[in-house]
Order: C-alpha cells, then structure tokens, then sequence
C-alpha cells in the first residue's frame, strides 16, 4: 500500500465531494466541513507532493506528515480529530517499510483510539466514530479470516460507508449537530460520510 | 449570494488585511489569521488569546487592545481556527506571566486550543483554559457537545482583560473569567439564516412569518421552529429561557442586546426597549446595557439576548477603559 | 418582512424608548421623536441640531453628547421630522450663544428644518443652518433636489461639534461644518433593497446577481442597475466617482466605509481593504478611518463610501474626545 | 362648501389609498408618501373633529388649523408643502362664512403659490405641482365662464387628475424622484396623485 496514493486520492475525492459534505454540514451544522476537509486534505497531498515529504519514506512517516497538515490546516472539529486519526495511524505502522493487512489493522484501530480519546464520542453520537468504529470491526475480522491488505481495507470501506448511512436515524450527542436535539434526526452526518469517503480512498489504493 | 467579497475562499484574509490597513495600533497576519497588539507582549501582564471561527465579528480580532484581548486567532468563516495560528498568538503576547485562553465551547475550537495549548507548555509557556459556555437554548448539555459560547464571551474578554491590565496574577485572571462566565446567560433568535460565502446557499430556509428560537452563532437552525413573533414575544421568549436556568430576581445586571449582524441598530434598540420592560417586571436592575452588532453570525437577521449578574467588582472592571476597535471608552 | 419590531407604525417611538433606557445621559422623548443632552443647555456654548428620517442609526440620536450634537430631531422612518419637533430640540438646546442647525439636503428636511428655524428666530433663538449636501451620485444637481446628504452629515456633526465644545462662536462653527462639506464626498452602492416598516414590501426588487450604483440611504434605487461585481469592482466604482468630482491625489483623507445595515462588520473590512488599496494607487493617504454601520437605511445590504479632505485643524477636531452612544473615543 | 367636511372626506380617501401613494413613493421615493399624509390628515381630521377648532369657525379659520396640524404631524416634503397649501388657502378665505366660488379660486391659486414659493418647484418638474397648476387654472376657467362653486371644484379635481397622469412620462426635477435622473420616467408622481385626491374630495364636498 502507497500511504502516499491513499492521502492524495482521498484529497481528489474529497475535493470532488466538498460541495456536498458542506450542504450536509449546513442541514445539522454550519455549513463548512466539505471546505474544511478540502482545505486539510489539499494541505496534506501538497506536502506529499511538494519537498515537505520525502516519498520514498515509509508509509508511516507519510501518514504522520499528512496527519500533521491537516492539524495545521483544517480547523474546525474535524482537523484535530482527522489529523490525529492519521498521526496515530502513522504512529502505529513505525517505520515499516510496507504495510501488512494486520499492519493496516493495527492503524486503523489506532486511528479509533485517537479519535475517541480526543473527541469523548462513542458509537451512536452521530459522528464520524459511527463509520470508524465499524470500520476497523470489519477490517480485524477480515484479517481474522485471513484477508490480505486489499480485502482489509474493502472491508473496512464497505463498512464505514454502511455506518454512515446508519447516522440517519441518530440523534447527535457529540458536535455542533447535538444543538439541535431531535431536530439532528433525519440527517446523515457529514463526518461519517467523509470519513467513508477516505476509506474509499484507502480500498482504492490497498493493493 | 449577495455578498460584498472579492472571493469566497478570501474573505477572511481580506478583511484582516482590512483590519490592518485600518489599525496600526494591531500586528495582523491575515495568512495565518492572527491578530495581535502592536505593543505585545507587555512586560509583567498576564496576556489573554481569543479567538475561534470567523463570521462574528467585531469578535474577536476587533476586540484586540489595551483593557481586551492581547490577541485573536481568525480561522475561516465559522470553522475553529489551527492550532499553529493558536501557538503564534499565544508565544507573541507571552511574557512570561502566563497566558490565558479563552475559548468558546465548540468541540474544534475546544480540540484546536487544547492541540496549541500542549504545544505551547512544551515551550514553557504557562496557559490556563477558560471555556465560554452561556448558551441556555443548549438543554440537556450533558448528552451534547454542551452549551455553546457566545456573548459572554465579550464579557469575559473585556473584564478579564481589565484585571490582566491592572496587573494581576494568571490565577486571578482566569478565575474572574471564570466568574464572569458562571455568572453569565445567552439566548439567540433568528429572522433569517446566513450564507456562508464558500457554501454559497443559504445554512437553513425560513419560510415568510417564521423565526428559530435558540440559534448559535454559527448560522445553525435552532432548537425551534416557531411563528415569528413581536419585538415583546421574542425577548419574553429569550428572557424566559434565561431566567428559568439562572433566576434574575433581584439581579443586578450587564445586558447585552446584540444584532446578529444583518439586524440594524434601530431594530436593536426597539429589543433594547422590551428588555428593558421585561426586566424592570421581574425585580432586575439593568447596570449597564451594550446594544449592537457585536457577536454576528455573518448577515443573520435577529438578536441575542446575554446577561452577567454584576458584582460591583465585576462593574468596575466592565467600566474601565478599553481602546479596541470594536469597543472603546474611558481614558 | 423579517423584523424585530411590535407595530409598524410604533418603530421609531419604541426604539426611542429603548434608547432612552439605556442612555440616562439623554433626554429622549419618544413621542415628539427629539433625543437631547441632558445636561443641555450647556452655557455659553453653540448647539448643534440636526436630524432627518429614522431608519439611519446611529445617525442622529446616537451621535448626541459631549463632543458632537447638543440635540437630534427623529422623524418617522425615512420622514423628514416635524417642524415641532425641531423647534423643542432648538429651544432645549439653546443657551444664548445660538444654534446650528446641521440639515442633509432633502427636500422634507430643508423644508421642516427652515420652518422651525423660522419659528425659533420668532422666539429670539439664533439659528444657523448648514446644508449638507456630499452625495455624488446625484449627477446634474442643478436639475435635480441636489446632492443627498449622507455620511458627511457625521463628519460635519462630529468636526463642527469639537469645535463647539472648545468654545467657538456660532459662526465659527459653522464655517467649520461647512467646510467640512465642501470637502466630503461619498457614494452608495446597494446589494438587496430595505423594507420600510409601514410600507412592508421592499423599496424595490433587486435579482440575484444585480446591485445598485449610486444609492442614496432612504432604500431608494440608485442612478445604475449593474452586474454585481466584486469589493474591489464596487470600491473602485465608488472612488472614481468620488475622484472625478474632487480629485483625491495627494489628499489627507479621512474615509468612512459605512455599512448600510444589513452587511456585516466582515464585508465591511474587505471593502476597506480594497479602499486602502486604491486610495494608495491613486496618491492618497487615509489619515483616519472609520468603519462600522454608522450612516444606515434599514437593512439595505451595502456600503457607502466618504471622504473628506482633512485639514491639520480639521484632524484635530476629529481626534478631540467624543462621548455618545454610537461614536466614543477620547478622555 | 364646508371646509371641514372637505378635510374630513379627504383625510378618509387619504387613509384608503395610503397604500398605493407609499408603492407609488416607493417605485420613486422613499416609499412614505401615503403614510405620511395619512398621518397628517389624520391629525386635521381630528382637529377639527376634536376640541382644538370650533367647527362653527369661518372656513378660512378650518383650513389654517388644518394645515398646522398637517405641518405638526406629516413630516417629509409633503407636509410643509400641504400645510402651507391649506393655510395659504384658509388666509386667502379670511373671516368670511361661506366659500363663494370665487373665493374657491383666489384659495386655489394662494396654496399654489404657497407651494411654489417654498418649494420651487415648476410645472413639468413632476411633482404635486402638476396637478395642482392646472387645478388652478381649470377653477378659475370655469370660475370666468360663470361657474358655480360645486362646477368650479369639479373642473379642478378633474383637472389635477389629468395633470397627476400627464406626470408619468416627465423626468423630475424636484423631491427625491429627482435623484433617479432618466429612471423617474414612466412613473406617476405620487405628490400629484394625492393632490388630486384631495382635490377629489373637495368636489365630492363643495355644494
Ligand atoms: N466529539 C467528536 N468526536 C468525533 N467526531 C466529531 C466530534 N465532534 C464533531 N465530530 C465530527 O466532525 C464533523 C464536523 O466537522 P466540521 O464541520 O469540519 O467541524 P465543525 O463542527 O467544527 O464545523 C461532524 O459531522 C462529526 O462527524
Ligand atoms: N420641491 C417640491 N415642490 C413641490 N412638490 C414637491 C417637491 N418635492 C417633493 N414634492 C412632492 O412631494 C411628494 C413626496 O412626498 P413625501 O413622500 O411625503 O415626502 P418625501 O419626499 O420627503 O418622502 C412628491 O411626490 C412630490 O409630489
Ligand atoms: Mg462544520
Ligand atoms: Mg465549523
Ligand atoms: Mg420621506
Ligand atoms: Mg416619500
């Protein structure tokens, strides 16, 4: 896996998706998660592309590095936590120099732990951990049945996107949609859909 | 989108270089969106940083000045701003007294200035953290992301920033601050959303004859939906919410009646003059009124209604001098 | 129509009220529609009157006080006021030293302005009337009412009123207010319309992607229906109108960007931005900036730019203390 | 001719056509012209209604009250100039008891030239003085071909009215519509539909 290939595809994709992660935003937010995540994930594959980031380095590195940009650039809720979700992912796949599907594993469920730890959210506030929190279900059971790293990280995109959907019904406890009490019903949430997003970055480049 | 804007992705730079063409007592960088006192940092004072998305201003960047706020971080319309803007401001005002942050209750800003707050301990910068936290339309703040921080947040920036200029401690600063906020109460009510420039379309649609009860500041819908009602109902609405979490009876207090920033003036001093009514009907004593736009939610017609219950040493604090471009008397 | 009102008709007396709660420091009376000084007649020294329409705020109530207008005259919205009206103001104001009448050139204003004058001169009073008329949009003023008054009225209330507090006689203070017209110029550009309350439908329609050149501050359309276009398109449009009435090269400006009521404080610094930009093209220097809502219509979204070419003695009075509800700075 | 029941009627049309003279100010103006005049009239109305005036007074003596209760109470342009209007019609009356048609047009032609002179305006300027010039002019017409009072003030009504409808294609040169240059075209002045309403009221009364 080229963590390189993942951050800059998940940087197109969030780019083509930004106006309408920024509308969902506006339905139980303020209207700027889309741009947010633009604005971070731009950051990210700049300094992956630009001389900020030796490329050759390990997978690892790379994600800290992207990690590091989107904290520096993002803003809002969703910079700290994304930016932490990659860190610690980069944090725990070390200086290998290729990732292993239990490698994978390991980042994601990292990644998890950094998002909860710094946000307070569990599964079920309506927030980005309702896909995360599937996804590294989905991708250590996939490695239980000795999936390789391309069934892994399907498993772990297929996953988050079917935990975003399943926002829908919740009601926010955690975020700026909390505000709305009932009123968050109905919606899907945009850091869950974002999040799906970037696991379908991952699966698309896990090869 | 009827907006007076170069870009929408510039706006914010724009207009802090606009606030720097227009104050040269300040040191902008309206690439990292901080803003800073020329003078700072001043030898021996404890330096108060503010800040968080942008879109409400004169918060917080025109609160900057000698009695305010030592520095303010812009982050984009409405988003928290980054950390490394948050550890630029706070290592410019430092000068050794100890800084301290005064941060809204919004899960970025909260992740944001805590991610700065780590980084600048690791350069022995001491910070405390104060969290604004005023907004009663939040109920049931324990399954939420908790009350927001809205326009007690001016009353913190300027009575903590009178005390940090008198020459006390971190320690009393922050815990005056603290006060301020405990003793504080916001409700927001909206007329009309507000269009983020990037987004480009409305944040909510309000049909003719309807207004939300309980909005932010953030162009959010609020808790209700309800038929939009007089000048009276909506600060008996808004004074309602706020009495029943924090009785009034016999208060003394600050009021704040502010534009949300699409509001004119003159709408405003008709809320003022409800208020006004309301409060003397419920054994409150208003000590001192602020009426105007100052803690906006981009172009959002409505108001918000905030209120300190006054001690006399927090009255003397609110009235000593300030020269901030956003508010400025005494001296 | 989204307002924060009870009744249309009662805009102007409940936002009168209001002012009047929060500001002890004035004698408002409501129904009449005049704001006063309390501590007025003050001895020996000049007054100044001026008022026009509501629906300006903080134009003119909000500018009474120590350092600017003695008293203000408040007609309903966009109404001239009454000539009764501007005789109570003149005779609470007057303490023998005379009064200066400071008028925008509209045809109800000058009208209601020399009828009172006219009475008030029965009754002994001095009166001096002073006749500002700033507003370039109005092209071929010898075939028209002539130019609007609009925000050189501030200038001239807040200039001719330092010079009042130092002491001049009345027709010193006139020929400063003069002056200070002949050297001002502004320029008004809409993006949305306003709504008078009584009237309840917008002034006019204005489509998505369209804004008025050349308004003036009664929600009235301008001389030009154009694309609309950007800060900097809208600037320039603003200050080459300005620069071919009274070149601007190697002015000393002071320069208000005023929001029209409905934009936000943030637009109001990108326009700025844009102002210092083209000004520093064209050779001229801004002394003194100001930029808020100072000079409104309603909730019309927009800016309206003026200058005027500061004198050393001019920069003076503008710097000397001013105390008011809407514009404070000094001692 | 009952000068008061003149005021009485007209302050009624006032108050059912303020509507449409406010869109009409508003389409030019500053959209306030009917709720000014209703304002005012309003007031005459009940001056004359109330204790302030003997209703048994000289007509003369009901127009000058009538119009410093509209000076007192209308603001904008259009109340000195309908104020002066009225009292320089009620000087022009004097004391005497009844209005004879001749007497109508000496007042016509008095509120006239009051108007003219405080205003300055001249016929084609597109204001209220477009309907009330040739009021005049059609008054004392009739007047010369031996009219009676009733004939005198139907030949001026429909006079200002034709002279309010002649105003839609001029270009004003006075009051706020002035400021719009070529866009006052094809509006009616709204001064000018008032004024012939006012003047409608007086046909409607003079008998
Ligand atoms: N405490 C939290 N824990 C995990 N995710 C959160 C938390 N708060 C917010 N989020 C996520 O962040 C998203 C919003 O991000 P964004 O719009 O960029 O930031 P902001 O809310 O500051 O405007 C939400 O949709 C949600 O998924
Ligand atoms: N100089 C003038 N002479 C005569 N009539 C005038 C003059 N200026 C304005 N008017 C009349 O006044 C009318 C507007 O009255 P109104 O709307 O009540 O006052 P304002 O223009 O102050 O808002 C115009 O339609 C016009 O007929
Ligand atoms: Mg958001
Ligand atoms: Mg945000
Ligand atoms: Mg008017
Ligand atoms: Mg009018």
């Amino acid at each position: 896996m080229s963590a390189a290939a993942w951050i800059i595809r998940a940087a197109a994709l969030v780019a083509s998706e930004a106006d309408r992660l920024t509308r969902l935003d506006a339905a139980i937010g303020d209207g700027d998660h889309g741009h947010n995540l633009d604005r971070g994930f731009t950051a990210a594959a700049a300094a992956i592309d630009g001389a900020a980031v030796d490329r050759e380095a390990p997978p690892g590195r790379i994600l800290i590095a992207a990690g590091r940009a989107i904290v520096s650039r993002t803003g809002g809720a969703s910079g700290p936590l994304y930016g932490t979700a990659l860190r610690r992912a980069g944090k725990a796949l070390g200086d290998a120099p290729v990732v292993s599907a239990a490698g994978l594993g390991d980042a994601l469920r990292a990644a998890l732990d950094g998002v909860t730890e710094l946000g307070g959210a569990s599964e079920g506030d309506k927030t980005m951990v309702d896909a995360l929190a599937p996804a590294v279900a989905a991708c250590e059971n996939a490695l239980a049945e000795g999936g390789d790293l391309e069934t892994c990280a399907r498993a772990a995109a297929e996953a988050a996107a079917a935990g975003a959907d399943a926002t829908v019904p919740l009601q926010a406890r955690k975020g700026r949609a909390s505000y709305l009490g009932e009123r968050s019903i109905g919606h899907i949430d945009p850091g869950a859909v974002s999040t799906a997003l970037i696991l379908r970055a991952l699966a698309e480049t896990a090869s | 989108m009827r907006k007076l804007i170069n870009a929408p992705a510039g706006v914010v730079a724009d207009a802090l270089r606009g606030l720097a063409a227009a104050h040269p007592e300040l040191r902008v960088d309206p690439g990292l969106g901080t803003v800073v006192r020329a003078d700072a940092p001043v030898t021996g004072k404890v330096a108060l940083v503010s800040g968080g998305g942008s879109g409400h201003e004169p918060l917080h960047g025109g609160f900057v000045g000698p009695g305010m706020l030592d520095a303010a971080c812009a982050g984009e319309v409405f988003t928290s701003p980054v950390p490394d803007a948050v550890i630029a401001a706070t290592a410019a005002v430092s000068s050794g007294a100890g800084v301290i942050h005064l941060v809204k209750n919004y899960t970025g800003d909260v992740l944001n200035f805590r991610m700065a707050a780590e980084l600048a301990e690791d350069e022995d910068i001491e910070v405390e953290s104060v969290l604004i936290d005023d907004d009663v339309a939040v109920e049931d703040s324990l399954h939420t992301a908790g009350r927001r921080g809205t326009g007690a947040a001016l009353f913190a920036e300027k009575i903590a920033g009178a005390l940090a200029e008198e020459g006390a401690g971190l320690g009393s600063v922050a815990a005056v601050a603290r006060e301020v906020v405990t003793r504080s109460r916001s409700f927001g009510v909206a007329l009309s959303p507000c269009t983020v420039p990037e987004a480009g379309t409305p944040t909510f649609e309000l049909g003719e004859g309807e207004m939300e009860l309980g909005v932010g500041i953030h162009g959010e819908p609020g808790r209700r939906r309800v038929k939009a009602g007089t000048a009276t109902e909506i600060v008996d609405a808004a004074l309602t919410a706020i009495d029943a979490d924090m009785p009034l009876d016999g208060a003394d207090l600050l009021v704040l009646v502010n534009g949300m920033g699409g509001t004119p003036l003159i709408e405003q001093y008709v809320a003022y003059a409800a208020v006004a009514d309301w409060l003397a009907g419920h054994g409150a004593t208003v000590a001192r009124p602020l009426i105007g736009p100052y803690v906006t939610s981009l172009e959002m017609a409505g108001v918000m209604i905030s209120v300190c219950r006054l001690t006399p040493d927090l009255t003397r604090l609110w009235d000593a001098p300030v020269q901030t471009p956003g508010l400025r008397w005494g001296r």
